[in-house]
């Protein structure tokens, strides 16, 4: 089309969905907050990947980063504090037609939505999760979460935290059933995007770990993240996401990785010093609870009748 | 009246007067495991098909295993039967079996017998190797005698061994043949049943229960010399008969409702089991969560993607469910949540019956969450409030309650077979193009309702929050706005009352004495009045079905009464008790809502023993508070 | 009246009337980030200490960083003062100080303001880069004059910048001065309160802060032609100054409670960052739990084991504790559970203020769970009813709720200093041995009550259970042990309840209108009562402390008002509304709990605005009522 | 004593404790029950490290398994469903003196319980947690639990569960903090012992995964777990179980297995084909929540009120 990108196109052709068919309102988090380059990235990846927006729901929590859902185009359901998980399953097992996106936060998927989260994960319905770890309660202000590290100053600890840090990947990665894991860092787009796209392309829990800035409370962690950038290891091999030349270039260090390799993937995740991104783990034969989920459905309601009746006739007298 | 070890002629001469003519109520105790229930709920079943009224009360172990020949190891079964409609567990049993003498003390406690309670007693223990059994035997024979039971001692054990070899399973069998031939039960009709419940079984197994019955059949013809023939009566439309539960899960599947989010409790869970076993038929599915928590939010993800679900539990349960309750309220999600009510606070009595979670569903959830309530009073209604649940929650876009409770989960009773009409099902989802313009909450002033887009329409896009919102669905701090949100949520409970009726009054519409009920107690509450009324006592009843919002009228027929009392199995303090006063009292759960809504001074007979309400027990304290208002 | 953009010397003549003699109600509002908050907060303390009566009420945004120049960014702190006691937010400010033209706005959707209010307005807006900004600034201005504000703009930037580097930190303390100036307060109090404020800062900081002080005092002196000295007071007793979150917390230290077990939830965590400091210097400690649940089981533990613990929550977690709640009824442990009610339902409006959690505190557990619940109306109390919870809940060994809301949790207000005394904390756990021959609950038949073993006393030894108990605390499935322990529960309400007098009533003990109350909203209450009165105005109030059980003799105090009516701060039917009726319409939670306990038929006034009440409009709500009842 | 055990004597030493100052009344499980194993073996080591049953403190949630306290005569705690670790975390934190065990089922702990488990794992506080895992719910009478493997038939799968089981021990091994993982099986009195022996010498939070029997509910695996000696492997090493060579050589298979390396351990406790009895992971550096639970116990009254008077006058007018 003339070189020109759809977006900026007037007369689209039927059923083409352009960025603003997922941009909202504009998003309230503070500046330089991590969550807008996920949001930004997400609407590109819906757009890429033409998600109809009705057909698509984002599932959240509470917490700045389960805002998230207010700032789509699409079905949202912006729930209880901790308990995304569930809803986004009930949302998902009888409607495979729908594309259903989690988002959570440190403290709603670590801390209260431990329990799900875990199950969750056993499970395996086709979820694409993003756990916002900014190591702190952001819309609380500044609580200590489960994933603070050790020493770290908050309103709650405020001569430091005694207990280490949860670590999401090395959780996740402990759990039988677990079907995919990769990580991926906010500031870094191209790599966020390529992330998010695998995972959402997967077809099961794709849990994508995103270490997420929080200038605001946790501007010490930023620096830390954004100065690291020799920390900063990005993970190839078949498995891994798809990224351009460019993106690859910019990494100091690639890491070769066998994403079949549970071992391997634990001890990625485990490394106390390097942080490495892209796909950890991946198991395409783990079981589907989904798959379960909609062996039966779409019976009439004459079929339907006809169950009842049957059912009755044992019971008759 | 004397008692015999062997085998010969009974001497029971006298008739068995039971306590209303034409009916009888039945116990069967054993030791958990020896199959007591199945041979209750046969008898119930072979006596409904020969279209008797029945109604049964399951007598429930606390313990998984509890020690053999104790009173905690009483499992069995109650069952009131007769020519008539029968509508509660009854009073005092006329007939017993009891497979040790231990197990009856269980039933003791609870009142269960009269003077003048047959006892066909297994008298294997009177000549058992132990010394310390005979003893227990003896003594136990004594003290029924000196609580005026008459008592038959019944070589069961030694009758089955010439059939089987093993007798523990396979005694219950022979019981209900013995039974069958005491109450004249067709033995086709028997024997059918038989070959329905072995259904799974091989085909050895079903012939060697078959002999067992014809055997406890044919020993009583030789051996019993009383029988109580219970006339069987014509069926005028096909019946079904099934406990509560059950009724339930048949309501699930009458709605269309395709999910079943649940955790397991006592006394809910064996609902799912149902379900589990027939579901999947009907396109549906059940879901076991991880909690309760996670249950209800799936539910709610489920209803929120179009596919309206029912979450099952009990007290427990139900405490851990209130946030997401208040969510569905808030976010405007239809649901179902039917509550098994059992003994509370607390785990407290898990597999007995109260009527205790009222308030906690009334009003258990923070900031103003208005949630409609029902009460199922029979096991017909535990079905189709199910479907009336279903249609409720998606017109009114709102979270309902039922409230059942153990004694109608496990009871079992027969009632017309449902005539099933497809407008009892879920139509499909509406996937068609939401109209442009229409806001996701475009509340109707008038009644507060509005329509939901479904996931999956397109242009119905909104973002559901349990934050205070906009018509459009969008977070709102705006003062006026929350005010007048919570205001069409409200609405829709005043919308609702005025679609309904002022409830019947069984009875004269005014009077003395009227009592009001809720849930399980309508067939015992109703007996009683029934009963005092006959002996010319000036009392009516009135059960209500819908607790929020309460049916409407309700101040004006209490006005017509002297008094007001509810019955209920839930507590409340005990006036006599001399640090209660008036002024310090609580109420009955019913008893207090009531008074809050009428300020009639609504006073209440209640009580915790986990029992269901047995008419003569209502009886006394009607009669008593009839002399009351009479002084 | 004019306005100016330049640092001339304002024209303002007029003087400033407020709407009560001496005393003066100010807002400072600023987008979020801005400080508006240090500024007001040191002023009320200033305030304080210069002897005057102060109410403060934080305007806090839900986002956590809201776009700036908008309504959603409005911060900021309102604070009422003078020469007497000040014990609510009063009416519409008399002055504002607003950093930006638009975060006005929030506050005037709140009618936080009224013709004559004096807006002290930064006008660097006037002279923007961005033309929008520009046009913005001009508009609100003329819709400021509209509305009949005296605008005086203020070049608060400007002459910051003649101080220090960059403004955005620091013109809140520029404002202080200008605040000092206009209200005459003591400036060297007000140095003090700088180095109080900054201590943990370096001396630079301090410095620089303390020259903005005497430069935003300077300039007023220099261009405002205006002034309105608030009268110092002498202090008469020693007093303190605080938040409602900080006098929990410090009456948590003076319970000598050593855990404080909680999960963070707005607005309560605020007291766990007062403890976080501090709570360890007195032997005790903060637990951050992984969800609510966790919490509550965590205090119960402790609780159990001899260590009464308190858990803090909001409404959300308050729906996850009933369960716990339940056991500890049930197993009778002390436990002190602080609900600091915010907007609901569901996630509702989570900063701002509301009085709904009163029935899900009361009936929100499934079965029986009497559950001691009191409510502070005022910070002193927030101070001495934990104190006074912690000493119940050992004495008559259950869980206690000390409700309070988002009004009390953020507004400081002074009181007298707390005379420490020993009495209040708990007294170290008691290790000696177990009288044998003692049951764990060897309940006293008059009053229910029962000592505890604690872990560690020898022969104290016994199971703690959920399940229905005896004495033994062996689980009992006994229907009479069970009517009997629920009773024995129950009576310590009852016990309880005798301790306590009947509320004192404010004005007439008897006449044309009572008003009840309960919460945060006495201060309101009784100064719109005073000023009804003070026109001759029948009307009395009554403030309850005690929920469950009620204080005693309401009935009796009823019974001499023609009418009675709560005003409380949540949801009740409008019955103007065409579809709400008597018979339909949903009450206030208090008027529903005084309707079932009184039967007097209550009114009530509340609404769900999140905002505390201003004796404006419950004056108005008065003097129709009167009118209405004399018609 | 004249070679007779202390139990039998009628004088005994002051405060020495016998079996029968341990035992309460008769348990009510099923005959065949494997948890009748486990009281018999605590009672036995409460006596044998001589645990003062006044400082002891049993605390369960609900199930079959979760009666255990009734039959102890120490304190207990018989609370809620799936809630037993923080009430026996509250208990411990400032009660060092108090010995806790903790009596948990595979459905208290490993569904509802889930995120409490996590948790707990987390603080390491010294807690002796036994799981009793008999792959289903028992006191609610046949409903699968997350333990139950692929294909079980309940009340709730009448046609057999459809996901993969969640392996506790695996799960416990993914969570950072993690201190102390054993196994062992009700049927081996010796082996059980020794094992709850050494998770509670451990100081921390000590998992023991008990592979329990449930006769009622699960027969066939009680064949299973019977019949298949030569399933069972013997963890040998410096950091295992005391065991006398009788038992030892009651083993088909010893597997020598150094318990500090978690990788090592992962591996036993994933392998699907065999059970390994003994310490699988044991680390006596990881951070103990208690230990911060108790740095500042014992104030006296008069040291508190100068606290709460000093934090007065900062609020002073
Ligand atoms: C039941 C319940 N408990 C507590 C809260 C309060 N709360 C809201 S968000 C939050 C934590 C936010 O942290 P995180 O999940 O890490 O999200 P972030 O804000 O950092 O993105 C808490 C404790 C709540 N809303 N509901
Ligand atoms: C909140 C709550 N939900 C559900 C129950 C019902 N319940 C009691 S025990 C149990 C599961 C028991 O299984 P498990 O933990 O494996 O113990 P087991 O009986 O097998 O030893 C359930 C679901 C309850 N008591 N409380
Ligand atoms: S507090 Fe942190 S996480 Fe929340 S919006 Fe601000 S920067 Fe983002
Ligand atoms: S049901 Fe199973 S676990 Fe429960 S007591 Fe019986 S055998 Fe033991
Ligand atoms: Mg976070
Ligand atoms: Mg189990």
């Amino acid at each position: 089309m003339y070189g020109l990108k759809p977006d900026i196109l007037v007369d689209l052709p039927e059923k083409y969905f352009c960025l603003t068919d997922y941009e909202k309102v504009a998003a309230k988090w503070c500046p330089g907050c991590g969550d807008y380059a996920v949001l930004g990235n997400i609407q590109k990846l819906c757009r890429d990947e033409q998600l109809d927006p009705a057909k698509t729901v984002f599932v959240s929590g509470i917490g700045c980063s389960s805002r998230f859902p207010h700032y789509m185009k699409t079905y949202g359901f912006h729930g209880l504090h901790g308990r995304a998980f569930p809803v986004a399953s009930g949302i998902k097992w009888r409607r495979p037609d729908l594309h259903v996106f989690v988002i959570t936060g440190d403290g709603d998927c670590c801390a209260i939505g431990a329990g799900s989260w875990i199950h969750a994960i056993r499970f395996n319905i086709d979820l694409t999760v993003m756990l916002f770890n900014n190591e702190i309660y952001g819309l609380t202000k500044n609580q200590t979460s489960p994933t603070s590290r050790m020493g770290t100053v908050s309103n709650t600890t405020p001569r430091g935290s005694v207990l280490p840090p949860i670590n999401p990947m090395q959780t996740t990665l402990g759990v039988g059933n677990v079907s995919f894991v990769a990580q991926t860092v906010d500031w870094n787009p191209p790599h966020l995007y390529a992330t998010i796209q695998a995972a959402h392309r997967h077809k099961g829990f794709s849990f994508v770990h995103i270490i997420q800035r929080c200038p605001k409370f946790q501007s010490d962690l930023v620096e830390q993240f954004t100065a690291g950038k020799d920390k900063l290891y990005l993970l190839t091999g078949n498995e891994g996401v798809e990224l351009d030349d460019v993106v690859i270039k910019s990494f100091d260090h690639t890491v070769e990785h066998d994403a079949h390799n549970i071992n391997a993937a634990r001890s990625l995740a485990e490394d106390p010093d390097n942080i490495y991104l892209g796909v950890l783990y991946r198991n395409t034969k783990a079981q589907r609870y989904d798959e379960y989920g909609v062996h039966n459905i779409g019976y009439t309601v004459e079929q339907k009748m006809e169950a009842l009746n049957s059912e009755l006739n044992k019971y008759a007298v | 009246m004397s008692t015999s070890t062997s085998p010969e002629k009974s001497t029971v001469k006298e008739e068995i007067v039971p306590s209303l003519p034409g009916e009888h109520i039945v116990e069967i105790v054993s030791d958990s495991g020896e199959g007591a229930q199945k041979c209750g709920q046969s008898f119930a079943a072979i006596s409904a098909k020969m279209g008797n009224g029945v109604w049964t009360v399951e007598i429930i172990p606390a313990e998984i295993h509890p020690p053999s020949r104790t009173i905690e190891s009483a499992s069995g079964i109650r069952i009131r039967f007769g020519s008539t409609k029968v509508t509660n567990m009854g009073d005092e049993a006329e007939l017993m079996v009891a497979l040790n003498e231990q197990v009856p003390y269980a039933r003791i406690l609870q009142k269960a017998y009269k003077e003048g309670t047959i006892m066909l007693l297994e008298n294997k223990w009177a000549t058992d190797q132990s010394e310390h059994i005979k003893t227990q035997y003896a003594t136990a024979l004594k003290d029924f005698e000196a609580r005026g039971y008459k008592v038959i001692e019944i070589p069961m054990e030694v009758e089955c061994l010439k059939i089987i070899k093993s007798a523990r399973k396979g005694k219950n069998m022979w019981v209900l043949g013995m039974l069958c031939y005491i109450y004249d039960r067709n033995l086709d009709i028997a024997k059918n049943q038989i070959r329905h419940t072995f259904r799974t079984k091989p085909e050895a197994v079903i012939e060697s229960n078959l002999l067992l019955l014809q055997g406890g059949y044919d020993w009583a013809a030789d051996n019993l010399d009383f029988q109580y023939p219970i006339k069987p009566m014509e069926l005028k439309e096909e019946m079904v008969v099934m406990n509560g539960n059950e009724a339930v899960g048949m309501g699930i599947l009458a709605a269309g409702i395709e999910v079943c989010s649940m955790y397991p409790i006592t006394p809910a869970t064996s609902t799912s089991h149902f379900l589990a076993e027939c579901i999947e038929n009907s396109g549906g599915l059940i879901h076991q969560a991880e909690d309760e928590i996670a249950a209800i939010g799936f539910a709610i993800g489920s209803s929120y993607a179009g596919k309206t679900a029912v979450t099952i539990t009990s007290g427990p349960g139900l405490a851990l469910k209130n946030e997401f309750i208040g969510l569905a309220a808030m976010g405007e999600v239809p649901l179902v949540i039917v509550d098994v009510q059992r003994g509370g606070p607390s785990t407290g009595l898990p597999t007995k019956v109260e009527q205790g979670d009222l308030l906690a569903v009334l009003y258990g959830q923070p900031g103003d969450t208005p949630v409609i309530t029902m009460a199922a009073s029979t096991i017909e209604e535990c079905f189709h409030f199910i479907i009336l649940a279903r249609k409720i929650a998606e017109s009114f876009r709102t979270p309902v309650v039922v409230l059942t409770d153990a004694n109608l989960a496990t009871g079992q009773q027969p009632f017309p077979r449902p005539k099933v009409c497809k407008e009892w099902f879920s139509p499909p989802i509406d996937q068609s193009p939401w109209k442009q313009g229409v806001d996701p909450y475009e509340w109707d002033e008038a009644t507060g309702l509005s329509r939901r887009p479904i996931p999956g329409q397109p242009n119905g896009m909104y973002t559901l929050t349990g934050l205070a919102h906009s018509k459009e669905g969008k977070p709102s701090y705006d003062p006026e706005n929350n005010q007048r949100t919570t205001a069409y949520r409200s609405k829709k409970l005043a919308t609702f009352k005025n679609t309904l009726k002022p409830p019947e009054i069984h009875g004269d519409k005014e009077g003395d004495l009227l009592i009001v009920g809720w849930g399980s107690t309508l067939g015992a509450i109703d007996e009683a009045v029934d009963r005092v009324r006959a002996e010319g006592g000036s009392v009516s009843s009135l059960h209500l079905r819908f607790l929020s919002p309460l049916e409407p009228g309700l101040k004006e027929i209490f006005s017509c009464f002297k008094k007001v009392m509810t019955i209920e199995i839930n507590y409340s303090d005990d006036v006599s008790d001399p640090v209660i006063n008036n002024d310090n009292r609580r109420y009955s759960q019913l008893a207090w809502v009531l008074r809050a809504k009428t300020l009639v001074d609504i006073d209440c007979y209640s009580n915790v023993e986990g029992q269901p309400l047995s008419p003569r027990k209502i009886v006394r304290k009607l009669q008593q508070e009839l002399e009351q208002l009479k002084a």
